[in-house]
């Protein structure tokens, strides 16, 4: 009470929001403003079509001024979405942006009820909660936290690259951390890409190479983040550089090494082509690979014994690396810290596990191939130099690619990976290049949204590769006729002829969806993000803040929000090194004031509040012998608030009258 | 109890996961039932105990608390130390007379709208059930056994014509 | 281990052999079966089709019953009736109607089912609950060259993959495997074995069996192994048709329970082999592979 | 007693143990200077006088009133609200009267399982002898006598009439009571409705607060009588719940320096609503376990939750008694 009073005559000035039908449709907003006009405190109290345009905010500063407002409550949208506007318009209105709350009666209201008499009623209690509530509220500093201007971009696929670069290039310093012994992602494993069909490599490596050379950029590769402290402007990170067992500096990449291994032919599966072609214990993942320098696998190198070094190989690596000595069976793993101001998060996607749908034979049949392998398949420098071999030897006639493995399926994954359908079209078309074969596509539906996408697709029906509308039932080797002994029969229904027919192929090619990397939980945990149902990072918000997250100074780029494809990725990208940018330039941070406080006068020094801070904000004065609270350290959680045994501290925005108020006001309407 | 009556929620949801949950339902347009009323605290370890029982003492019919699931808290541990404090709490409404359905605790990250609906709905439909709590009104019938003397002293000051009749007035609310 | 047997009308009929080898295998791997007392119909085949709901209460009544004579999970080693318990057991919580429904048809004869008891299928609980470990300790006669392809029929996984994946089942295969035998890939395994059609439209029914048979054969095996009566009657009793129409393709369907039985030794008379119209005349080797080894 | 000038001062006792009583005879010899100071017009406890006569006194013409212990019978109502009129001011006196004290721990029962219990059931009721209840009217010979009946909901002063000032503590210390008698007679009295003890938590003047850590985090409850006290360490770092964060200072921390928690009888600060929710608030977060099966084995070393939170508070908390018993006894 005393607060309330301290703060003089009440003139509370009330808007209630129609957003064209959005509310109105559903609540009865004049009602409600007539409703509120005779609460306690209100000077002033309209209905109104859209707050939230220029003359709705102009109308709240001219009767502050008019009508000695110095209090202000809108009823509209949620506050996540409107509420700095609002708080804007208070203080352009010449009230301090505090002295205004903002009623959620959209989301939380008139979207999710059926019932008009019962969302009016609704929107008036939840008003009368707003309106006895600010009467407490009190003018309010904002907190500026300095932003530190270097930039942390996790993961070197096309996202961070590019995210990557676009800082370097203004100037920023960044860090890039990329899990694999190279940068480049997936789409350095692309052989062409749609629907211009030019090289993925000629675009990606000349990016790549410049990545590597630029002076502003910490290129950490086959390294990985381990923890993240702090928050916006002034994150604390932990970098784990796993061991390669060769020094970085030293190398020149000039792959002597790998040459002169103890192992003459390559042995051992390669993971860059997807375990179709063969690598040697020291190796490096792919000729452009950026940084240029080799690694070794301790798992399979004769120096190792599964992982743990026994000096027993003659180490002919070694002496190949001659005077460079660039070669350290001894290297440990590293432990960096750094100091970032901002985080851009582009971990990226992985393929769906084909093995996971068993009637599609992918493991059993050795010539079902998966989308990724078929790239290195057709790729000049992958495993066969571009020649479509079967694993079995063969040349393929007739090729089968069934669209939507692991997309659009209950049983998997619900949603359209939203590439498949043109990566699919592509493949159809540098098979059919490569091998002249008869080539059949299986899809549900054709997804051909983008610039030119569509006539890319034409493009395809006119090279005269088939469509068959359906879904695969199963990939397999049972024949019943001669012609079909030897193959591969795809069982699919043709819903458009309408029956099922039974297709007879060389090579099945399964278009497997994307979805959230196999960590992506760890990560979101370590990066404090939130995830969607499906998995994929969730940003701010879908339309206005899609590059952001719920925490300040973390931006997503790329896959790891959702499926996309190499332009979007790339424009998002941009979008988010813009963001960091934002920060960065502006140079400082402006943060709620909704900051815990104690009562000096009234705190008894129980130190009951000290271990419940997750910021150590709290510390007692031993001079005082009073609790503390750094308001530099605090995030405003309240927890503390909520536990002081004797009611002496308190949270700006949320103090304890301000709540219960509301909650009398919820209560109060009948 | 009327006919009419229709149970009253007051919830409390953390500003990061629950509520933002509650707008992705308001945006995907799920429908669940109107009688819930939501106060935003930035986290669930804000939820100070006494605001749990001022909401039930002032009429409401159920209260329901929404915040970060376990080890997902955008304060860390918030929601840890509110956990620790529904578990004695839930013992203390036991004691007190009050059913377990009144007070619900559910973890709902901010890309469970659904979970938002099937939660509010599954609270008001036991509620429902339940029947309402009324508290102000028991505080009323309680008092009751004051009335007796409270209006012979009305009648004595009325006699004596003194302005005391205002105070002698039984204090019903609790502070 | 301890289960509430519900052998159905199958394993008390046609599908003896099946109950003849199971039984003594089962007892063997010390696994308790205690027949349901007083059991009746499962509800399976046509009535399904008739009147769901009556036929989830005759299914109801055997898992009221089974509760009744103790709290045990329920071993139905018929495919159908295996369905069936199931298929009532989630219509039961999935449908208040139709709860109600069993509730009230339940209540009249003074039963009461929670709609707990698990229903479970023999290779479920041998995977699962045995172990093949276990049953590898009790091989005597390993089925050493023994080719097979283990056919599960269709409602084993179908709607509901309890124990086994929906489109490549594999437990049989595993099992049979322990017992030393080798498995040829069967992409048929789930297909349909003519059910009831070999009955009533043989054209369309015995050409199933002969697909089935005919890809065993093509793929080497020396037998099917099966897990359903239907689908073992279906593979045996009509190969004079297949014969007719397609030509001979003589290969022998047996339980995989009768393989179990050979491969731990157990008195060829009680396991039901003679009960097959095509013999299945493969023997194991009598000096099991780890005395000899143990010899040497 | 011939009618002086002096200021009049009554005391008055509800359903009280006598312990508030007995802090005015603490009072000692300043006892004597109060006594020279005022004209005491009512005190049973130590002299008699007649209910007629207070009546009888026109209203406020006693300067102040100290009524200690809660209200539970017609009869304190009675007289609570008659000392009301003819009183100035009227003082809570004690916990029981400032928030219903233990007596209000009986608002967790039905009046009717009490009086059965303690008229009836109770094992040290005499064996044998017929277990009556008294009544309430008995008329004989034409003349008729009644008992006070007991009302069904323990309450706190100020929840039956106004109250002017409250003097918490079970029982108030004589400190404070000398200090409310004086600021009373010298008229150097805080605003109306005030709590004459400090506002802030006993900690504060707690000898032990220096000894708890900063780090408090709680594997095991353990009651008073569960363990050999440490004479000097916090009462929390030991695992034993103590009221004195939630509570007022102003005792002296008299318990915990006779090696006993506070259990909270001098109420909450100001600026809590409700003594019991806040120190279970703190207490728990501060509990170590983050599932609720570890979290609920901890917190089962505390009992009687009702009991250790709301001692002296329970009929002043904020649901006042158990919400499902009736208004009628049941």
């Amino acid at each position: 009470m005393m607060k309330q009073q301290a703060n003089g005559e009440i003139r509370i000035g009330f808007y209630i929001c129609h957003c064209g039908h959005n509310i109105a449709a559903m609540v009865d907003c004049p009602d409600v403003a007539k409703y509120v006009e005779k609460l306690p405190g209100v000077a002033l109290s309209r209905d109104y079509k859209y707050m939230c345009s220029d003359p709705g905010q102009e109308l709240i500063q001219k009767d502050i001024r008019e009508f000695k407002l110095n209090r202000v409550v809108v009823a509209s949208c949620s506050p996540l979405l409107h509420e700095h506007t609002f708080r804007g318009a208070t203080e352009a209105g010449g009230l301090n942006p505090f002295f205004f709350h903002m009623v959620n009666i959209r989301e939380h209201d008139s979207w999710v009820h059926t019932d008009r008499k019962e969302a009016t009623e609704k929107a008036k209690a939840l008003a009368r909660a707003a309106i006895e509530r600010v009467a407490y509220h009190q003018a309010l500093e904002v907190k500026r936290v300095p932003i530190h201007p270097d930039v942390l971009v996790v993961g070197g696929g096309i996202a961070g690259i590019h995210a990557a670069m676009t800082l370097a290039n203004a100037g920023k310093k960044v860090f890039l951390v990329e899990r694999e012994p190279s940068i480049g992602g997936h789409m350095a494993k692309f052989d062409k890409t749609f629907p211009t069909l030019d090289c993925a490599a000629c675009i990606l490596t000349p990016k790549m190479s410049a990545v590597g050379a630029h002076a502003n950029i910490t290129l950490w590769s086959y390294s990985e983040v381990t923890k993240v402290d702090g928050y916006v402007g002034n994150f604390t990170v932990t970098v784990k550089r796993k061991p390669r067992y060769v020094n970085e500096d030293l190398c020149t990449g000039c792959q002597e090494c790998i040459a002169n291994c103890v192992y003459k032919e390559p042995k051992f599966a390669d993971e860059f082509n997807e375990g179709l072609g063969k690598r040697k214990p020291i190796y490096i993942s792919f000729p452009q690979a950026t940084p240029q320098v080799v690694l070794i696998d301790p798992e399979v190198c004769l120096n190792f014994k599964r992982g743990t070094l026994t000096d027993k190989c003659k180490k002919t690596c070694v002496e190949a690396c001659g005077e460079k000595k660039a070669i350290d069976f001894k290297q440990m793993e590293e432990i960096k810290e750094i100091k970032v101001g901002t985080i851009i998060v582009a971990t990226g996607f992985q393929t769906f596990d084909a093995k996971r749908i068993p009637q599609y034979g992918y493991g059993i049949y050795p010539n079902v191939y998966t989308s990724l392998e078929v790239e290195r398949l057709v790729n000049a420098s992958g495993p066969t130099g571009g020649e479509v071999m079967l694993r079995d030897g063969r040349h393929p006639k007739a090729i089968g690619i069934i669209h939507c493995v692991g997309s659009r399926d209950k049983k998997t994954n619900r949603w359209c990976s939203r590439v498949c359908c043109m990566y699919s079209l592509k493949l159809a078309h540098l098979l059919k290049e490569h091998t002249e074969a008869e080539i059949f596509n299986f899809y549900i539906d054709m997804r051909t949204p983008g610039k030119s996408y569509e006539e890319f697709y034409d493009k395809l029906l006119e090279e005269g590769v088939h469509f068959i509308r359906g879904r695969v039932g199963e990939v397999t080797d049972w024949a019943m006729t001669p012609e079909e002994e030897g193959k591969l029969v795809l069982r699919v229904e043709d819903t458009l002829a309408g029956f099922v027919r039974r297709i007879p192929v060389d090579m099945v090619v399964l278009a497997t969806g994307l979805e959230p990397q196999a960590d992506a939980q760890a990560v979101r945990r370590m990066f404090n993000m939130s995830c969607g149902s499906e998995g994929f990072f969730l940003e701010r918000h879908p339309k206005l803040a899609p590059v952001n997250t719920f925490t300040d100074g973390i931006y997503l780029a790329g896959a790891c929000q959702g499926p996309r494809d190499i332009p979007d990725t790339v424009a998002q990208a941009g979008a988010a090194a813009a963001e960091a940018m934002v920060l960065i330039d502006k140079g400082y941070m402006e943060q709620e004031p909704n900051t815990a406080y104690v009562l000096q006068e009234e705190c008894s020094g129980c130190k009951s509040c000290i271990p419940l801070c997750p910021y150590t904000a709290i510390t007692f004065d031993e001079v005082k012998e009073k609790a503390s609270i750094n308001e530099a350290l605090c995030k405003g959680c309240g927890t503390c608030v909520a536990s002081c045994p004797s009611g002496s501290i308190a949270q700006r925005l949320f103090e304890d009258d301000e709540v219960f108020s509301e909650i009398k006001g919820v209560l109060a309407y009948e | 109890m009327n006919k009419e009556w229709k149970p009253r929620i007051v919830a409390f949801f953390c500003n990061w996961c629950t509520y933002t949950a509650a707008d992705l339902a308001g945006v995907s347009r799920l429908k669940y039932a109107a009688n819930i009323r939501v106060i935003r605290l930035m986290c669930s370890g804000r939820v100070d105990p006494q605001f749990i029982l001022d909401a039930l003492s002032k009429g409401a019919d159920g209260v329901l608390i929404g915040g970060c699931h376990p080890g997902d808290c955008h304060y860390v541990e918030g929601n840890y130390k509110l956990l620790r404090r529904f578990q004695m709490l839930k013992r203390m409404l036991k004691d007190l007379g009050i059913e377990e359905q009144r007070v619900r605790l559910e973890w709902i990250s901010a890309a469970e709208g659904e979970k938002v609906k099937r939660v509010v709905n599954e609270m008001v439909g036991q509620v429902q059930k339940l029947g309402p709590l009324g508290i102000p009104q028991k505080f009323e019938e309680w008092d009751k056994e004051m009335e007796h003397f409270a209006t012979q002293v009305a009648e004595k000051d009325a006699a004596c014509a003194c302005a005391c009749a205002e105070r002698d007035k039984p204090a019903l609310a609790t502070a | 281990m301890k289960y509430s047997y519900f052998p159905g009308c199958s394993l008390k009929g046609l599908g003896r052999a099946y109950e003849e080898s199971l039984l003594p295998v089962m007892k063997h791997l010390g696994v308790e079966l205690q027949e349901i007392e007083d059991w009746n119909c499962c509800g399976a085949t046509a009535y399904m089709a008739v009147d769901e709901a009556k036929a989830c209460v005759l299914a109801a009544r055997n898992l009221a019953l089974a509760e009744q004579q103790g709290d045990r999970p329920i071993m139905a080693p018929c495919a159908a009736c295996y369905l069936v318990l199931n298929k009532t057991k989630h219509y039961f919580h999935d449908y208040p109607a139709m709860k109600d429904t069993i509730d009230r048809a339940l209540g009249a004869v003074g039963l009461r089912y929670s709609g707990n008891t698990p229903v479970r299928h023999p290779l479920d609980v041998l995977i699962n609950d045995v172990g093949l470990e276990a049953i590898k300790q009790k091989v005597r006669k390993s089925l050493k060259g023994l080719k097979i392809a283990t056919y599960y029929g269709c409602q084993l996984v179908r709607p509901y993959a309890t124990f086994d994946n929906q489109y490549n089942p594999t437990t049989m295969d595993r099992l049979v495997e322990t017992l030393g035998a080798t498995v040829v890939r069967y992409p048929l395994k789930t297909k349909c074995c003519g059910g009831s059609l070999t009955g009533t439209v043989p054209e369309a029914g015995i050409r199933l069996v002969y697909i089935l048979l005919n890809e065993a054969r093509k793929r080497g095996a020396d037998c099917l192994a099966t897990a359903c009566p239907l689908c073992q009657f279906n593979l045996d009793a009509y190969h004079a048709q297949v014969r007719a129409e397609y030509g001979p393709v003589l290969v022998p369907t047996v339980y995989f329970t009768q393989l179990m039985g050979l491969a731990f030794g157990l008195p060829e008379r009680d396991l039901g082999l003679n009960r097959a119209a095509i013999p299945f005349k493969w023997r194991p080797t009598e000096a099991p592979p780890a005395k000899v080894a143990a010899a040497a | 007693m011939s009618a002086s000038s002096k200021p009049k001062i009554a005391f008055y006792w509800c359903a009280s143990c006598g312990g508030c009583e007995e802090t005015v005879v603490d009072l000692a010899e300043d006892i004597l200077g109060v006594v020279a100071a005022v004209d005491i017009v009512l005190w049973p406890v130590a002299m008699d006088f007649k209910y007629k006569s207070i009546e009888a006194m026109p209203d406020k013409s006693i300067t102040a009133t100290l009524l200690n212990g809660a209200i539970r019978s017609t009869e304190q109502e009675e007289m609570a609200r008659l000392l009301r009129r003819k009183s100035q001011f009227l003082i809570a006196y004690g916990s029981c009267a400032v928030s219903g004290g233990i007596p209000g721990l009986a608002n967790q029962f039905p009046r009717e399982q009490i009086l059965k219990f303690n008229y009836e059931d109770a094992p040290t009721l005499g064996n044998g002898r017929p277990k009556t209840r008294p009544q309430l009217k008995f008329a004989e010979a034409g003349r008729e006598v009644s008992l006070p009946e007991l009302h069904n909901v323990v309450r706190s002063l100020d929840q039956v009439v106004e109250v002017d000032y409250y003097v918490p503590g079970c029982p108030p210390t004589p400190k404070l009571t000398k200090a409310a008698v004086t600021a009373l007679l010298e008229g150097k009295l805080p605003p109306k409705g005030s709590v004459l003890a400090p506002d802030i938590a006993l900690c504060d003047e707690c000898f032990r607060k220096k000894t708890k850590p900063t780090n408090l985090s709680i594997t095991e409850f353990k009651r008073p009588h569960q363990l050999l006290a440490d004479p000097d360490l916090c009462f929390l770092a030991q695992g034993v719940v103590c009221m004195g964060p939630a509570t007022r200072s102003g005792c002296g921390s008299q318990c915990t320096n006779g090696n006993m928690p506070c259990t909270g009888c001098f109420g909450p600060t100001s600026r809590v609503r409700d003594q019991g929710l806040k120190i279970m608030s703190s207490v728990c977060a501060n509990v170590a376990p983050k599932e609720e099966g570890d979290i609920d084995k901890v917190l089962a070393g505390i009992p009687d939750p009702i009991g250790t939170f709301y001692r002296y508070g329970f009929a002043k908390s904020m649901l006042r008694r158990k919400v499902n018993l009736q208004a009628n006894g049941k």
